[in-house]
């Protein structure tokens, strides 16, 4: 089977269908077995003390943030290149979720910053970065809300997504150029020995996990959603004639 | 057992329960719209068929 | 091509046009910061540079939304989408206008309003060299909003939405090089990435904005 | 050539398809040989006037005619200017112009760009009986010199040689025999 055939909204339905009771429980054991190790069972840093427990929720959380927006930058091209449905679809299923996790990482590393640098905000790099992804996620939201057809909405949103991505890397460069930043480097490289050991690590990749397949779960629930919408504006649209 | 937050507790709690709070918020409301739109749909395939 | 430029330049300087109305409000906003800010001019110093950018960049949009959006009331983008010059180029031509009208003047305004911010002397050069750097991309990211956004609900608010945070890469580099200058450092650098930008913009912004208007046309 | 048809029918469509500006859904386009796909020599045949007249009020005539004629390369500027009994209005700014000046204007656009096959969409919509009586002379000469011209309308243009194409909305039946093209209305949904 070639991907491509998911970009047909009937087998994408099937498919999902079927897929979507698997990965909703591997949301719910990794998340569950994840949180509750992440929260009960790890140490205590021996600088930051317990305020370290904070990586489960926000690192997973931020992670995603980002590749939500990539994924949707992926499926944009593939609606501009291909004008398959369901991939315009999930990019728009997609923006809700990276916006509340973005929001998720933002508070919980305004929290965490308020223990280990004393300020909730700092106009860090990182941080300035984030707050320009979370404004460009309702930009994106309002933009489908805005347009009535279906296609023409489709169209320029995959448009906006891709302007927003450029800027979104300049805009990364550019506060750079601005301010020296506080916010640690990503602690996730491969050769994890180097930044992080096992304890912090393990728990924290299963938290990682059970994120993605949230994300997972809520983006097929949602494009599902929106394949049923637009099925009901197709029926009702061929009613009306 | 339960973990000695000590002078963190807010923070830490205060982090995990937004993140929590916010993702159970997203997932709450994306099966409250697919429950909705399930039940328009499937409502309006019957009027079809009846028709 | 020409036709173009000289009618949107005619457009924009009758009655009703945009030109100076961008002008006027780059005044109130720059003056309505010291009103806020108190009258001390050591910290209406250190912030002449931004304000003057942030002023320049509101103003910068204010006109933004009537780019496009007039031509597609009374179907001339219709007209213009089957002339024999490219889309890309017609837009590209209306955004240089809209810079001829609207950033140029305000890169003529800003030293006499950074007179009443106190803006050191030295800085006078830098501030005038990063406007003019960078309010061509002003004009060009706005263009491809504006194309966004024509005929859409509530655009005008929308524009301001999608364009502003577009607008921030520019605004951190052009108000950098005023105050390298200002604080004593080399704003050369930043005056080179300002430029850059601005040549970026240009060569990708128009295709995304014709690429836009044609679905607005289907 | 004149399309009649209700509201709904499609006219409007089928003339911006014809147009290039709406990619049509199925089928091909070709005139005298020439596919729409090869757009710059397909678009140096036509020309197209939709609902709206395309005139920007702040100008003055001759400035919103000779941005056409310059735009479309056109050398016809003059002439087309006396044609149209313009040249007396030509220095009026064209928000003082009447409703019939204008649209006498927005067919003089029609005609400066020297186009051999003219799309037009509605034309005579708040036209006089005269000036529509005019217009109808105009499109006859047109096509009598070698031009082709596509008018949707509702009203009788009463031109001299015109075949009319009447177009109907599908009825449920025949929409229903269509193969669907919309991908959320094929295949097996339940």
């Amino acid at each position: 089977m070639s991907i491509w055939e998911l970009a047909n909204p009937v087998r994408f339905m099937r498919l999902s269908g079927r897929v979507l009771p698997y990965v909703s429980v591997l949301t719910i054991v990794f998340l569950s077995v994840g949180l509750v190790w992440g929260f009960f069972f790890t140490p205590d840093d021996f600088r930051q003390g317990a305020s370290v427990k904070i990586i489960y929720v926000h690192v997973p959380l931020a992670f995603l943030a980002i590749n939500i927006y990539f994924m949707m930058f992926v499926t944009s091209l593939i609606w501009l290149i291909r004008r398959h449905h369901v991939s315009a679809l999930a990019a728009k299923a997609a923006a809700p979720i990276g916006a509340f996790f973005t929001l998720a990482a933002l508070i919980s590393g305004a929290l965490w910053g308020s223990t280990t640098w004393g300020t909730y905000w700092q106009w860090d790099p990182t941080l300035t970065s984030f707050l320009i992804m979370f404004i460009f996620y309702i930009g994106y939201i309002a933009l489908w809300g805005s347009v009535d057809e279906p296609d023409k909405a489709a169209d320029l949103t995959s448009i906006l997504c891709l302007i927003g991505s450029v800027f979104a890397i300049l805009s990364r460069y550019a506060v750079n150029f601005w301010s020296q930043g506080i916010h640690q480097g990503a602690s996730l490289s491969l050769d994890k020995e180097e930044n992080i050991s096992n304890v912090f690590w393990l728990p924290l990749v299963t938290v990682m996990t059970g994120v993605f397949f949230l994300f997972l779960t809520l983006l097929l629930i949602r494009t599902r959603t929106e394949i049923r919408n637009r099925r009901i504006t197709a029926l009702q649209a061929r009613e009306v004639l | 057992m339960i973990p000695e937050l000590g002078r963190y507790a807010f923070s830490v709690l205060g982090a995990w329960g937004s993140s929590i709070g916010l993702v159970l918020i997203i997932t709450v409301i994306s099966i409250y719209r697919a429950k909705v739109s399930k039940a328009a749909l499937t409502a309006l395939e019957k009027q079809h068929k009846g028709k | 091509m020409r036709a173009l430029l000289i009618r949107e330049l005619r457009l924009a300087l009758r009655s009703g046009g945009g030109a100076g109305l961008g002008l006027a409000f780059f005044l109130i906003v720059v003056i309505l910061v010291p009103f806020g800010v108190g009258p001390d001019s050591k910290i209406l110093a250190k912030i002449a540079p931004g304000t003057l950018w942030i002023g320049a960049l509101l103003a910068c949009l204010l006109s933004l939304d009537r780019l496009f959006q007039a031509d597609s009331e009374d179907g001339t983008l219709d007209i213009l989408a089957l002339s024999p010059l490219p889309l890309e180029l017609l837009v590209a031509v209306k955004a240089f206008a809209h810079w001829l009208t609207t950033g140029l003047p305000l890169v003529i305004a800003a030293p006499v309003l950074a007179i009443t911010l106190s803006l050191p002397g030295e800085v006078y050069f830098w501030l005038i060299a990063s406007l003019a750097a960078g309010t061509p991309a002003l004009s060009f990211i706005g263009a491809a909003g504006a194309a966004i956004t024509v005929g859409v609900r509530r655009g005008g608010l929308l524009l301001s939405l999608l364009v502003l945070p577009l607008y921030i890469p520019t605004l951190i580099f052009g108000a950098k090089t005023a105050t390298l200058a200002a604080e004593g450092g080399d704003p050369m650098p930043g005056l080179m990435l300002v430029l850059g930008l601005s040549l970026f913009t240009l060569a990708l912004t128009p295709f995304a904005a014709a690429a836009a208007l044609r679905s607005h046309l289907g | 050539m004149v399309l009649r048809g209700p509201n709904g029918a499609g006219k409007t469509t089928l003339l911006r398809v014809l147009a290039g500006l709406i990619p049509p859904q199925s089928g091909k386009v070709e005139l005298r040989g020439i596919a729409l796909e090869n757009r710059d020599d397909y678009q140096d045949q036509i020309t197209f006037a939709g609902h709206l007249d395309a005139i920007k009020p702040q100008l003055t005539v001759a400035e919103n005619l000779r941005f056409w004629a310059d735009l479309f390369d056109s050398k016809t500027f003059d002439q087309t200017l006396q044609e149209f009994r313009l040249s007396e209005i030509a220095d009026r700014q064209a928000h003082t112009c009447s409703a019939g000046q204008k649209r006498r204007l927005g067919l003089a656009r029609i005609a400066v760009t020297a186009r051999p096959i003219w799309l037009l969409d509605e034309p005579t919509v708040s036209l006089d009986t005269e000036t529509t009586a005019q217009f109808a002379t105009l499109v006859d000469r047109h096509c009598a010199k070698g031009g082709m011209a596509l008018i949707a309308t509702h009203i009788d243009l009463a031109l001299a040689n015109a075949t009319e194409l009447r177009l109907e909305p599908l009825s449920a039946k025949a929409r229903a025999s269509l193969p669907e093209s919309d991908p959320f209305l094929t295949g097996d949904w339940v």
